[in-house]
């Protein structure tokens, strides 16, 4: 069951080196009429010229097709249709985006959007996976050399700006799966604050009222507003934003019904 | 997940019944694990025993790792081997207390278990004795600290300070 | 008298430092020192996600990033108890096996370098380049791929990706023969590999080698075969072997697993085309976060009473046998990860196929080892 | 004194010299010519090695498929002429335990025994410098020189690498020397003829290449490890030995020894072409159209040396480095007595030309 | 043969020998043409390239620019691989990407480089031989980190034995970013490099 492994070219030659000089001499002879170099700043891989089929008979084994259009490079965020919900911070495995104000928000609800540091990140892509809305997602730009250590920072404008140049951006994006999980509310200990519908992204939360309990005799009243958040789950893109703001953790994870 | 129907080959209940006929005292539990023909839980003191039986006895003659954890207030160090001959993997694990954890070194039974066992002390805090060579491997030599233990914490480093190149 | 070869030496091929005690120039004795490359990855591990490790494991071993994502994919989903649909164990394969043969032609490049002749180097970056070039078109990235999941793989393959690849392969196999033509023809090349750095079946089962080093002593051990994970006892492929265990049939046991895997790629690049699927697990807890990347806030998991396990796998990597051990105690992160590196076993070795040699040999011997420093100090 | 100075008193001695020419007297003259030829010999020897490491750098691109030096100059032409001047101008460092006569003086010598040769070898018709009787001995005498140098470097750079680099270099040397020696007696045989210049005018029927395959190939093998080319270039073997002997040279000293590698391999080239293949001349039968146009001699000198040195790439390019011990097997075992072959083919050959039924033999000798 | 056949004017400051000019003869050097250089015209040509040389503007305008290019277009980086970026870095070096293309040629003796490529992440315990490779190679020098390893620690960065950034042990010129960074995108930062040195000569 073994394969052999016997040489498959064993020296025949009396005097030792025919074979691989000739070898080299065929591939000498190849690469005369064209290298498999690319000219890098004058050609570039990603230029619809080498989008073609590997070309084996001709010897250069120059792109294999259709590669670039999922390679990871620099995101491009859209800051119009962000909606600060802080899931691309959450997912990033490196900890590289801080989510900083922009112009554009209210006063009370600043909007806040991702800045990355290029230092840091690892271009494993799990914040564009992560984003509800597609407006954070990797280009295939590569080059980002700088001699400013802070200039490798990006600013929410600047990736804004990769947006606007319209490059080519990662056509998978994921689908959201069948059975999400969707966050629940433990009523009983809901206090009616109003915190998780006002900061909700999407305000996909709405406070509807709640009939309030007769008191029994002795029994005290919890001191509360009689509103409870009612989740809009088709809306929601699970973020989590209500279950860290909630004061009495009465939010949490559940299974979709 | 190993197929059956090669020569030489024991199911699980054979290994166990194998070990605790020989160790009886040594062996202290067999478990089913997934993906191997089990889980050999043996007293930290028999050590050596345990390993020479499950060498030339039970054949298992390639040690491919061990590795140390640290449960807090007990450290458990597990031994991963193979067989050719069975074509499966067994491991063997024992925990012994965090204060002064010490067990005897697997070098005699296996040599390759040189480094693994360097490794193991140096992250997880657990002496070898009788070890040829207990000194650090991927640390420097004299460092302090035993990085894999729960108590070791990892924090982000402070903002970095840019200098400027003198031009 | 002691020279230092490294951690800043053209053999090393990595960060590592071998000290050699040499008379003339005859090797006396030897000590490598390891660790400088040490990042701490077993213990980053912890502080992260199930699938943020991912990202860990390409840069584990940068050269065989994707077969540690499949060690590690296995051992967590076992941990995790998450069993993955069909379609995804067999693009699994598909990546490993194109992992192996990169992995190889890297080898190969820098292996041959090593005894002085250059061109292979050339001709092996430029080949292992299209293999990457495929990586890149369905995983995005060219040495960090990030493209495995607990339950799957992140996405599906690419309309055309297969039919690329079976001219890819075509190629490859064309250019494995002008390989074997520049050093299997070259008698310079034979006098000399051959009866170097000889390790015997004994002392590689003593010292617990694995992989390449093994299989070129005589012994027949090849995880794939014996152990068969994913869906390699669907696959029909033989196990290289050669008898002389020394430099040359480490060569030659490379050179015909590379064969190995074309072949093993043309059976799973055709069952691919026949079969459609889905490449993730259904109902996956969203914690576990496929698709999507790991959201969580901190600790409301732990209102959720997720059952503990253990996931111990073994694959046949590019350089040996790796395994991985993860523990699961109910919590986001992994309780503890441990993995079994085969270069470091097979550096702990050393002195056994080293002492003895000329210098002029130890970067050949040191060279058909295969270091990877990221794996072994990990 | 300052660079500036430098320049304007060395514009003043040459206008000086120029103008004073028809006035001195004839020794000086003569010596002032020997001077000027010397440094136009320089100028060229340095340009054509230059010209040759692009030349190198661009062959092995195509043998290795790519491309090679392309961006500076057209065509990367200026690339090696950049990396000189940095060189130049960069720090060179001694190690603080170095040796310092060694350390500067072996790097110096070791590129002026490398220049020297070309004043003996013959170019071309007229541009012979004097025909030395023993040119060719005092050739393969001083190129002989540099595992002296190179040992002595080696020693003084106070480094375990170099001093393992300079003893290689010194015990390959009785490895080759002794083959190419006797590789050269057979050419000596054939054309009866320590000069160089006698050699080439005897190859004007055939080349030497002929009769003397063998020698030719063992007195390339041979060249190849007088050079330290791949696959005798164990003394800076990169894979074990970082740089070989020249791992603490840095800057300019480094550049001595990268010139005079390549000097030397320029030589290696001219040597097999004088010796072998017929130097300037074209066998006597080929189209006068060929030779007869101005400076035809050295234009073909100039292709049989590139042509050769292309070889050398193309051996580079294709072999991987023999051992030690390897090498001096090789040699003694194998180059050896494929030279003393080849002197009896050769001592045949003129044996055959002494026979009157064969003496019609075109060329040998007269 | 021809002694200086033409009777030469000389300038009127020199006076002229009176013994022995008719019997100097001409050194045998075919090529050299004696009767060009002894014309008229050398002198002030001499003169005026010599003002012009000596001229303090001339170091600048000529030398050093001269200098300048000459460094950035033949930048050696020191042959060191590190981690997963020596990988790429190699591959710059591979047939495709090609970097000798610039002039960029690796060499594994710390003397003869003036770059060093930061390819991968640093540990602590590489640190000050990181430091020890730098200070051995001769001025002028660069560093580029490549990689966000080198750059400030990576996905490593909180661990306890990578230091976090290589511009905390040796001065950086340029960083790549990348995990690791494409070659095109190392053969970029070299560009990048190249530009840098140019702005630096004034």
């Amino acid at each position: 069951m073994a394969a052999s492994t016997e040489p498959k070219e064993g020296p025949n030659a009396a005097f030792l080196i025919v074979k691989p000089m000739a070898t080299a001499a065929r591939q000498f002879v190849k690469s005369l009429v064209r290298p498999s170099t690319i000219v890098y700043p004058f050609e570039r891989l990603e230029d619809p010229s080498f989008r073609e089929e590997v070309k084996v008979e001709s010897g250069h084994p120059i792109g294999v097709g259709p590669i670039w259009d999922n390679y990871r490079g620099v995101h491009a965020l859209n800051i119009a249709t962000c909606i600060s919900c802080n899931l691309c911070a959450f997912s990033c495995p490196d900890l590289c985006i801080e989510m900083v104000t922009v112009p554009g928000g209210d006063p009370k609800h600043p909007k806040k959007c991702p800045q990355i540091d290029y230092g840091k990140c690892s271009y494993c892509g799990f914040c564009s996976d992560a984003c509800p809305e597609g407006c954070l997602s990797m280009t295939t730009r590569y080059e980002l050399s700088t001699p400013n250590r802070s200039e490798m920072i990006y600013s929410p404008q600047k990736l804004h700006e990769v947006f606007e140049r319209k490059l080519p951006m990662n056509p998978i994006r994921l689908e959201r799966p069948e059975n999400e999980d969707a966050i629940r509310l433990d009523a009983p200990l809901c206090i009616g604050c109003n915190a998780c519908s006002r900061d909700c992204p999407t305000s996909c939360i709405t406070m509807v009222d709640t009939p309030k309990p007769t008191a029994k005799p002795g029994e005290k009243l919890p001191r509360r507003i009689w509103k409870e958040p009612v989740i809009n789950d088709s809306d929601c893109v699970r973020c989590g934003t209500c279950i860290s703001v909630c004061p009495k953790e009465c939010l949490f994870w559940g299974t979709h019904p | 997940m190993g197929t059956d129907g090669g020569t030489g080959r024991m199911t699980s209940e054979e290994i166990s019944g194998r070990l605790k006929e020989k160790l009886p005292e040594a062996v202290l539990a067999f478990e089913e694990l997934p993906g191997t023909a089990g889980r050999v839980r043996f007293r930290a003191e028999s050590a050596l025993e345990v390993f020479r039986v499950v060498r030339s006895d039970l054949g298992y003659d390639h040690l491919s790792m061990v590795g140390g954890i640290d449960w807090v207030e007990e450290r458990e160090v597990i031994y991963l081997v193979w067989s050719d001959l069975r074509r499966n993997y067994l491991l063997l694990s024992t925990r012994i207390a965090a204060r002064d954890a010490h067990i005897e070194s697997a070098t005699p039974v296996w040599p390759s278990a040189n480094w693994h066992e360097r490794e193991a002390w140096e992250m997880v805090d657990i002496r070898f004795d009788h070890h040829p060579d207990l000194r650090h491997l991927l640390m420097p030599d004299g460092y302090a600290f035993h990085p894999l233990l729960r108590s070791f914490k990892l924090h982000e480093p402070e903002e970095l300070e840019v200098k400027v190149r003198r031009v | 008298m002691w020279i230092n070869m490294g951690p800043q030496h053209p053999m090393t091929h990595g960060l590592w430092n071998l000290r050699v005690k040499i008379e003339g120039e005859i090797v006396k004795e030897i000590d490598p020192e390891m660790g400088f490359l040490h990042r701490g990855i077993e213990k980053i591990s912890e502080d992260r996600h199930y699938n943020e490790v991912i990202t860990l494991m390409d840069r584990t071993c940068y050269v065989a990033g994707i077969a540690w994502e499949h060690l590690y994919i296995q051992a967590a989903e076992q941990a995790l108890h998450v069993t993955p649909p069909a379609r995804a164990l067999w693009i699994r394969v598909l990546c490993e096996e194109m992992q192996r043969i990169a992995s190889h032609v890297m080898w190969y490049a820098a292996f041959v370098q090593d005894l002085g002749l250059m061109s292979p180097f050339l001709y092996g970056m430029r080949d292992r380049d299209l293999l990457l070039d495929h990586f890149q078109s369905f995983t995005g990235g060219r040495l960090t791929y990030e493209y495995m999941r607990v339950g799957g793989v992140r996405n599906d393959l690419p309309p055309g990706t297969t039919d690329r690849m079976r001219k890819t392969l075509d190629w490859l196999m064309d250019r494995f023969v002008e390989y074997d033509r520049l050093c299997m023809g070259s008698e310079i090349f034979r006098k000399r590999c051959d009866d170097l750095g000889v390790l015997k079946a004994n002392d590689c089962i003593a010292y617990g080698v694995t992989g390449p080093m093994l299989r070129s002593a005589g012994v027949r051990r090849d995880l794939r075969k014996d152990r068969p994970y994913a869906i390699y006892d669907q696959v029909d492929f033989d196990m290289a072997i050669a008898d002389s265990a020394d430099v040359t049939g480490r060569y030659l046991v490379r050179m015909e697993e590379m064969r190995q895997s074309v072949r093993i790629l043309r059976q799973v690049v055709d069952w691919l085309d026949k079969h459609p699927g889905p490449v993730m697990a259904p109902n996956l807890p969203r914690w576990l976060g496929a698709p999507y990347a790991p959201v969580g806030r901190e600790g409301y998991l732990l209102k959720r009473n997720y059952p503990k396990g253990v996931g111990l796998s073994a694959i046949e990597e590019p350089h040996g046998e790796a395994n991985a051990y993860v523990v699961n105690e109910g919590g986001e992160h992994p309780y503890r990860v441990k993995f079994r590196s085969p270069v470091y076993v097979n550096l702990s070795a050393a002195h056994k196929y080293l002492v003895g040699y000329h210098v002029a040999d130890i970067p050949p011997i040191m060279g058909s080892v295969d270091v990877c420093v990221g794996e072994v100090d990990r | 004194m300052t660079v500036q100075s430098l320049y304007g008193v060395a514009a003043l001695v040459a206008g000086g010299i120029a103008y004073l020419l028809p006035f001195l007297p004839p020794w000086l003259v003569t010596i002032i010519a020997d001077v000027v030829f010397g440094a136009i010999l320089l100028a060229a020897s340095m340009i054509n090695t230059i010209v040759l490491i692009w030349y190198e750098r661009k062959l092995l691109g195509r043998f290795m498929d790519r491309r090679g030096a392309m961006h500076v100059g057209y065509a990367g032409l200026l690339q090696n002429f950049a990396d000189g001047l940095k060189l130049f101008r960069k720090n060179t460092y001694k190690p603080r335990e170095a040796d310092s006569l060694g350390f500067y003086g072996g790097p110096t010598a070791y590129m002026v025994s490398s220049l020297v040769i070309f004043g003996i070898l013959p170019i071309s018709t007229g541009w012979d410098n004097g025909s030395l009787p023993l040119s060719l001995l005092l050739a393969l005498v001083i190129f002989s020189f540099a595992p002296l140098f190179i040992f002595l470097s080696a020693w003084s750079s106070n480094n375990k690498y170099s001093l393992m680099g300079g003893m290689r270099s010194a015990a390959q040397m009785i490895a080759y020397e002794v083959p190419i020696l006797i590789a050269v007696v057979a050419v000596v045989v054939l054309s009866g003829s320590f000069d160089l210049t006698t050699i080439v005018s005897e190859q004007r029927n055939y080349w030497f290449a002929l009769p003397l395959f063998l020698a030719l190939i063992v007195f390339v093998a041979g060249m190849l490890a007088e050079m330290e080319r791949i696959p005798f270039d164990l003394p800076e073997a990169e894979a074990e030995l970082v740089e070989g002997w020249n791992t603490e040279y840095g800057g300019m000293l480094f550049a001595f020894f990268m010139l005079a590698d390549y000097l030397r391999a320029l030589i290696g080239s001219i040597l097999i072409v004088l010796l072998f293949l017929g130097g300037w001349t074209l066998p006597s039968y080929v189209p006068a159209a060929l030779t007869s146009f101005p400076l035809a001699g050295i234009f073909w000198f100039m292709v049989k040396t590139y042509l050769v040195f292309g070889v050398f790439v193309w051996v580079r390019a294709s072999l991987p480095r023999v051992r030690t011990d390897q090498l001096l097997r090789v040699g003694w075992m194998r180059m050896v007595p494929l030279a003393l072959v080849s002197v009896l083919i050769a001592a045949a050959v003129v044996a055959a030309h002494c026979l009157p039924v064969l003496g019609c033999v075109p060329g040998l000798g007269s | 043969m021809s002694a200086p056949a033409k009777a030469i004017e000389a300038p009127p400051t020199v006076a002229i020998p009176s013994a022995g000019v008719a019997e100097v003869t001409a050194p045998a050097v075919p090529f050299l043409e004696i009767e060009g250089l002894r014309s008229q015209q050398f002198i002030p040509a001499a003169k005026e390239a010599l003002t012009s040389l000596l001229a303090e503007r001339a170091h600048g305008k000529l030398i050093r620019p001269v200098f300048n290019w000459a460094g950035r277009n033949s930048l050696f980086p020191l042959h060191w691989g590190l981690a997963c970026c020596a990988i790429e870095f190699a591959s710059a070096f591979g047939a495709r990407w090609d970097a000798e293309r610039f002039g960029v040629v690796p060499r594994s003796s710390p003397r003869q480089c003036d770059l060093l490529i930061v390819n991968g992440t640093v540990t602590w315990k590489v640190a000050h031989k990181l430091i020890t490779l730098y200070e051995q190679m001769p001025e002028p020098k660069w560093v580029i980190a490549m990689g966000n390893c080198a750059t400030g620690g990576g996905p490593f960065r909180t661990a306890y034995s990578v230091v976090p950034g290589v511009d905390k042990l040796v001065p950086v010129d340029v960083y790549i970013a990348g995990c690791p960074p494409r070659p095109e995108a190392l053969l970029d930062g070299i560009l990048k490099l190249e530009e840098l040195i140019r702005e630096r000569q004034e």
